[in-house]
């Protein structure tokens, strides 16, 4: 069996002994052990990446018992997209935590263990995209779920600790609704696989009340309005490169997980209405979720709510897979290039924000007056990353809202393409607000004080890599076919 | 009526208790008492319904409780040690009236 | 692969602006003109090629399931490209000498080379998806442009142009998807391009109302003009080359492709949309002339009327007459050299003389003779007085017109240009005056921003001389026309 | 007869969650709580799932109740009762009311919908335990058909006592001395039971394979023992240098990711174990995970309990 077979396996297993490896060994050498896991893992993402392109969707089965006895983790376009972006975000994060993280700050911001606590929520970000059994996907969600609230409670203030709280609380509720309706439908359909489910489901309806309970619970995770209240707090008190791998992935995590549900698992028609149901939250995100970023005073809060608007984009694809499979085909290919490009853009904002705030103090938004002229390069990661959130062209941003606009044109529902537009336009308006006071001329320090290379550099890779993900498109739409009609049909074993 | 049913009802009935509990009750420490009552309840459905088996009751549900409770135990804690902190930090026991800005 | 090259030099040359920093501006400048040079040099010589017949073939990039990048080096798109990228060589001399001890001058010349890659990009677009993304990309490169100076009133007007710009930016693309959805793939084809769907009138007029809504912000059709005056806050060469050549014109050029090139002028009439076009294009140039009459703000003036003369290469687009189309590309050109001129003039007046009123300006030709004289060749071009450029685009626009039986919008352009001696000549009246400049000492202005000048004024009159011959913008602007209008010669 | 028994019993449960919501105390509602765990083990015994009745017992009811404990006093110990009472609503809210009947009602209906017979993946699994000698078919699909949800969830709590760590205001307080009560009842309770737990956990590991038992049962028990020799501060852990304490608790991890990968060198798939060596592979991880589990719940324990007024914990 070639090596390339066992990616999936290898894939959370690195990181999970990077994580075990930096408990253990002293602190000064986490970082290096943290970077060199990184540096593996994506490695091995992209080879999981040639290998399904090469040969297809795969599965693995562990133990090798095989689907209803064992557990098989699932490896197609989508997953390998999924584990390529977190490989890409994960590393800039880790080579941008190693200055942040530096110093005084190490051992302030939780006694030294945002590594571990780091490399335990990238295993789950990996196995939460790669498994293919709803009670695992229930495991992972725990993992995420309490590696993200540690992490977000790392600096032990008031606010981190309240937003920790509540976040742990929502989490908790949306575990406990998953894990019962993960018990209805073994109950009624005596399967735990995603492919067999896929195959045996038939209009029953206990098992559509349970995969249901089982998306209420995931909507929670993913924050779509009006379950985004742990949201803000949550992603704007947590240190910057936290709140970019919260962003950028966590919420991205559970999206897949609804993905998944909605389309692999879940026959068309098997559950009536709630596709339409998740396309009105979605447009009611984008659109309350935009004007909330517009009444924001910190940067961080306005990123914060710009997510719970740009996560709406993802659920506009549910209601137009009723249009047909080919509009379906694009609209799925939209709504995955827009949440791999708004991973890219955003996880780069918000750590252009942070090193803005820790290099000058600036938190509050008109605070940072002037900032264009003393920190250029992080001025144009924000401009970058501003632009791909609005969906203006130079960005793959454009790309994804141009499919989703002309898929929901096809399908007749023109009102999604209204939504997509209008929304569009209010980024517009939060980011140019953003950016009219950046470029304030404002007597700001001529010769600003200077941070480490990689806070400026990482961040403005990662936008510029938003922005030109328009060019890497044959790669990505290749991929985005490959998962796609393997979402469509579940996987053949 | 047999002994399945009852456990399966009864499960419905605590996870109902422990939503209320989670929804109604403000004290931080009662919301974790409540998702651990959900956490029961989903138990006591799972294997309640594993037992419409003949001969020994379904393995599989118990391996799902066993996970499920380790994980309960592992949400249980971190919540408990965040409550905590919190309250050192600020003296509140419940997340309704905001907090005094203090940043550590 | 050729066709690329006009948009990748000038990004290029922005990025590495950018890359260079603020304080090294020998290199920059050196990196920015050389690349200006070899971007003129490149596109004159595609055209050359184009004129000959062997055209650059069109060559593309995918970006997305149905949506490819693309340009061609066709002889319409290579007039504007011409135009943008010769003037933009010049401009930079005159910014050199401009931007001499303002602040943030890397970031200037930066993205001011990013909006000629960018409206290049308009100018190759091969067909409208691409034309689109460009045009939106230009939007973006021209903010920073027009908050440049970081004053509350620069980001009032910067805030302003986003809202009209981003809105029209949100119609087209509605428009352009609507149009992919029942078309398909249309590359811009002489004549037009939507003859298979020709029958869904109803939808192929809402999508043309979107498309005119979406170009006629940067086109300034009325009452989409509003961002035009107050983005006049701006440096005097952004004002000059982005705001009387590059990002005005892509909305025009956006129309010029639009009516010719996508719907066909045949489609047009038959739908009747060339008709209303065409009424709101007139009422433009009349408002705009009056509203030019009473502006005492020289730039502000320059900006009415070039939201006029604008509506000139609208109207004769949307009369559907092959001379009148003609004399619409050729006034494309023509116009960009006539108003930049003047903006040059307007830019040297307030930075050597701090004069920025037209009731400030009496006596200043003593002071600055040359400056003055080419503004008054540019002043006279715009008016229309032969042999100078201006009389030759406005002839072809009138005979345009009258062939197409539409005498009203002869009377207009008649009119109009009366209107413009109106708004021009009170200028050069009160330069003469004798006022309180005394003589130049030295030289009348700093070198860099005087010889640009006289230059534009040169071309001005080179474009009206050699209107006739071949290579002269208007008989180019004839040659890229015919095709569009079955093969009508010259 | 039996069902009359069954009924009573969910009965009582129900009374007691019912009562551990009370909004009169905390206190009270937690020991209710602590009780609650034991009658839900009392339950899994009558729905013929003994491992699930130990470990209920053990961490539901036993470690979960201590921590509660520790937080209830924790929370009592600086403020006078009037903040407690303050946010304690009297009656009942009604919104949330109207949800949980919801609820109630929707899940009721499910469960009676249900098919009566139903026997979901038994079968499979009673068979492929038998080829692989594990007798106890619970062990068998925790540790071998689905090892993988096993190695991720001993993955969440490590993950938890990290985290526990990383919240923890003293800056190193695993070296810390816990004075425990001094008392002579503790002292001599401590003495007789503890020898016994530490062999139970034996026990319940060696013969996990074929009776209820198993790592997880054993850890729990381990963990009390260690929580109660921590709160009688026999065993403080200073003993444990913070290096020791950090490879207890990551080698059960360790461990099962060497064995998990093993199986990669000779040909197979993640956690295939070869036929020959199942058991014995079985058994060392199954020793090991005891370790780390019982190190994690002491852990849990100390490093969030904090030390009361009078230095004892309250």
């Amino acid at each position: 069996m070639s090596i390339a077979h066992h990616l999936p396996a290898l894939l959370v297993v690195t990181p999970l002994a990077g994580a075990a490896l930096t408990f253990v060994t002293e602190r000064r050498r986490d970082p290096v052990v943290a970077v060199l896991t990184g540096l593996t893992i994506l490695g091995l993402s992209i080879g999981l990446v040639i290998r399904v392109l090469a040969a297809g969707p795969f599965r693995y089965e562990i133990g090798s018992w095989g689907a209803p006895v064992g557990i098989d983790l699932v490896a197609d376009g989508a997953s390998a997209l999924f584990v390529l972006l977190s490989a890409v975000v994960g590393l800039a994060v880790t080579v941008y935590a190693t200055d942040y993280f530096r110093g005084s700050r190490a051992s302030v911001c939780g006694h030294g263990m945002f590594w571990t606590l780091w490399l335990f929520m990238w295993t789950s970000l990996n196995a939460l995209f790669l498994t293919g059994d709803i009670f695992n996907v229930y495991v992972c969600l725990e993992l995420v779920g309490i590696s993200a609230v540690a992490l977000v409670t790392l600096n032990g203030g008031s606010q981190a600790l309240r937003a920790g709280a509540r976040y742990l609380f929502s989490s908790m509720l949306a575990a406990m609704t998953y894990l019962l309706g993960v018990a209805i439908v073994y109950s009624a359909t005596g399967s735990l696989d995603m492919g067999i489910l896929r195959s045996t489901l038939v209009s029953d309806p206990a098992a559509a009340t349970g995969l249901s309970l089982m998306v209420a619970a995931l909507l929670l995770k993913t924050a779509l309005v009006p379950a985004h209240f742990w949201l803000p707090s949550a992603h704007g008190s947590a240190p910057s490169p936290v709140s970019a791998a919260l962003s950028a992935l966590v919420v991205k995590g559970s999206y897949f997980a609804i993905l998944r549900l909605m389309i692999s698992v879940a026959p068309p028609g098997f559950l009536p209405g709630v596709d339409i149901v998740l396309g009105v939250l979605g447009a009611t995100a984008i659109i309350w979720g935009s004007l909330q970023a517009l009444a924001q005073t910190r940067i961080k809060q306005l990123v914060a709510y710009s997510t719970v608007a740009q996560i709406g984009y993802l659920f506009i694809v549910f209601p137009l897979a009723r249009a047909g499979t080919d509009v379906f085909l694009l609209a799925l290919g939209g709504a995955l290039f827009h949440a791999i490009t708004h991973a890219l853009a955003k996880s780069g904002f918000f750590l252009a924000a942070g090193s803005l705030a820790s290099r000058f103090g600036y938190e509050r938004i008109d605070e940072m007056a002037g900032a264009a002229r003393s920190a250029p390069v992080l001025v144009m990661t924000l401009a970058l990353a501003g632009v791909t959130m609005m969906g203006l062209p130079p960005s793959g941003g454009f790309a994804a809202k141009w499919m989703l606009v002309s898929a929901a044109l096809a399908a007749g529902q023109w009102w999604w393409a209204l939504v997509l537009v209008t929304g569009g336009l209010l980024a517009a308006a939060y980011m140019f607000r953003l950016l009219g006071v950046l470029l304030r001329d404002s007597p700001a320090a001529l010769n600003p004080p200077s941070g480490a290379i990689r806070t400026e550099w990482v961040p403005l890779s990662l936008a510029a890599g938003a922005a030109l993900l328009v060019l890497a498109s044959p790669l990505v739409t290749e991929l985005v076919n490959t998962s796609v009609l393997v979402l469509g049909q579940g996987v053949t074993p | 009526m047999n002994h399945y049913l009852v456990y399966g009802l009864g499960g419905a009935l605590i996870f109902s208790i422990g939503v209320y509990g989670m929804l109604a009750r403000p004290h931080l420490l009662h919301k974790v008492v409540a998702a651990n009552l959900m956490g029961s309840g989903v138990f006591l459905i799972l294997i309640g319904l594993g037992n419409r088996v003949q001969g020994r009751p379904d393995p599989v549900p118990q391996a799902m409780v066993l996970t499920g409770i380790v994980v309960t135990v592992a949400l249980t804690a971190l919540g408990l040690a965040i409550v905590k902190r919190y309250y050192t930090v600020t003296g509140l026991t419940t997340l309704d009236d905001d907090p005094p800005e203090t940043d550590a | 692969m050729i066709a690329w090259l006009p948009v990748l030099v000038p990004a290029g040359a922005g990025i590495a602006t950018l890359l260079l920093g603020e304080q090294r501006s020998r290199p920059r400048n050196v990196v920015n003109l050389g690349a200006a040079v070899a971007s003129s040099a490149i596109v004159l010589l595609m055209a050359r090629a184009a004129y000959t017949g062997g055209a650059e073939a069109a060559s593309r990039i995918a970006i997305v399931p149905g949506f490819t990048l693309g340009v061609s080096g066709d002889l319409l798109g290579l007039l504007f490209s011409a135009v943008a990228t010769v003037l933009w060589g010049v401009t930079l001399v005159y910014a050199i000498g401009y931007m001499e001890h303002a602040r943030d001058r890397a970031r200037f010349f930066g993205f001011f080379a990013w909006c000629i890659a960018a409206a290049n990009g308009v100018a190759l677009a091969e067909d409208p998806l691409s034309l689109f993304i460009f045009y939106e990309i230009l939007t973006l490169t021209t903010y920073p442009l027009v908050v440049h100076s970081g004053t509350p009133e620069a980001l009032a007007a910067g805030r302003k142009y986003l809202y009209y710009a981003l809105g029209g930016g949100a119609a087209l693309l509605v428009g352009m998807a609507w149009l992919a959805i029942i078309a398909g793939s249309t590359p811009f084809a002489p004549g037009g391009a939507l003859d298979a769907v020709s029958g869904r009138t109803t939808e192929l007029r809402v999508i043309f109302g979107l498309m005119v809504a979406g170009f006629g912000v940067k086109a300034a059709i009325m009452p989409l003009h509003g961002w035009l005056p107050g983005a006049m806050v701006a440096p005097a060469p952004v004002s000059s080359l982005l705001h009387a050549v590059a990002v005005v014109k892509a909305g025009v050029f956006g129309i010029v492709r639009l009516v010719n090139e996508l719907y066909g002028p045949a489609l047009s009439t038959s739908l009747g949309v060339a008709t209303p076009l065409a009424v709101a294009a007139a009422v433009t140039i009349v408002v705009a002339s009056v509203i030019a009459l009473r502006q005492d703000d020289l730039k502000k003036r320059l900006a009415y009327s070039t939201v006029a003369q604008l509506s000139y290469i609208t109207l004769g687009t949307a009369l559907c007459t092959p001379l009148a189309a003609a004399g619409a590309v050729a006034h494309l050109a023509h116009h960009a050299v006539m108003k930049i001129t003047m903006f040059f003039t307007a830019g040297s007046l307030a930075e050597t003389l701090h004069v920025k009123k037209v009731s400030e300006i009496s006596g200043v030709a003593r002071r600055m003779p040359v400056t003055m004289a080419s503004f008054a060749v540019a002043a006279f071009a715009l008016a229309g007085i032969p042999p100078l450029a201006g009389f030759a685009s406005k002839w072809l626009l009138g005979a345009g017109a009258s062939e197409g039986g539409s005498v009203w919008a002869l009377l207009v352009y008649v009119s109009s240009g009366a209107l413009a001696i109106g708004y021009m000549f009170p200028i050069l009246m009160a330069s003469i005056r004798p006022g309180e400049f005394p003589e130049a000492a030295g030289p009348e202005s700093d070198r860099r921003m005087m010889w640009p000048i006289v230059v534009v004024a040169a071309l001005t009159i080179a474009f009206g001389v050699t209107a006739g011959l071949p290579g002269s913008p208007a008989h180019w602007a004839l040659t890229a026309i015919a095709p569009s209008f079955g093969g009508w010669t010259p | 007869m039996m069902l009359v028994f069954d009924i009573i019993l969910m009965g009582v449960i129900v009374w007691i969650a019912l009562g551990s919501l009370s909004p009169r105390g905390v206190y009270k509602s937690v020991v209710m709580f602590v009780v609650f765990g034991l009658f839900m083990a009392l339950g899994w015994v009558r729905l013929g799932a003994p491992d699930v009745a130990l470990a209920e017992a053990a961490i539901g009811a036993g470690v979960t109740g201590v921590i509660l404990l520790d937080a209830a006093g924790h929370l009592r110990q600086r403020t006078p009762g009037p903040i407690l009472e303050r946010h304690v609503r009297r009656g009942v809210a009604p919104l949330p009311l109207l949800a949980s009947v919801i609820v109630f009602f929707v899940l009721a209906l499910l469960v009676v919908n249900l098919p009566a017979e139903a026997d979901g993946l038994a079968p499979l699994m009673t068979a492929g335990a038998e080829d692989s000698g594990i007798k106890n078919v619970v062990t068998a699909v925790l540790l071998d058909f689905r090892g993988y949800d096993t190695l991720l969830e001993i993955a969440v709590l490590m993950l938890a006592t990290v985290a526990v760590f990383s919240l923890r205001d003293a800056p190193d307080i695993l070296g810390r001395r816990l004075a425990g009560f001094a008392g002579p009842l503790l002292d001599s309770f401590t003495r007789i039971v503890t020898p016994f737990m530490l062999v139970i956990a034996g026990h319940l590991v060696w013969i996990g394979s074929s009776e209820p038992g198993g790592a997880f049962q054993a850890g729990a028990v381990l963990g009390a023992a260690g929580i109660l020799l921590a709160l009688s501060g026999f065993a403080s852990p200073r003993w444990a240098g913070r290096r020791v304490v950090r490879l207890s608790l990551t080698m059960g991890l360790l461990v099962f990711i060497a064995i998990a990968l093993y199986p990669l060198f000779l040909g197979g798939t993640l956690l295939q174990y070869p036929d020959e060596t199942r058991k014995t592979l079985i058994l060392a991880m199954e020793t090991w995970l005891t370790l780390s589990i019982g190190a994690s719940l002491v852990s849990l324990f100390i490093a969030s309990a904090s030390p009361g007024p009078d230095g004892g914990v309250a």
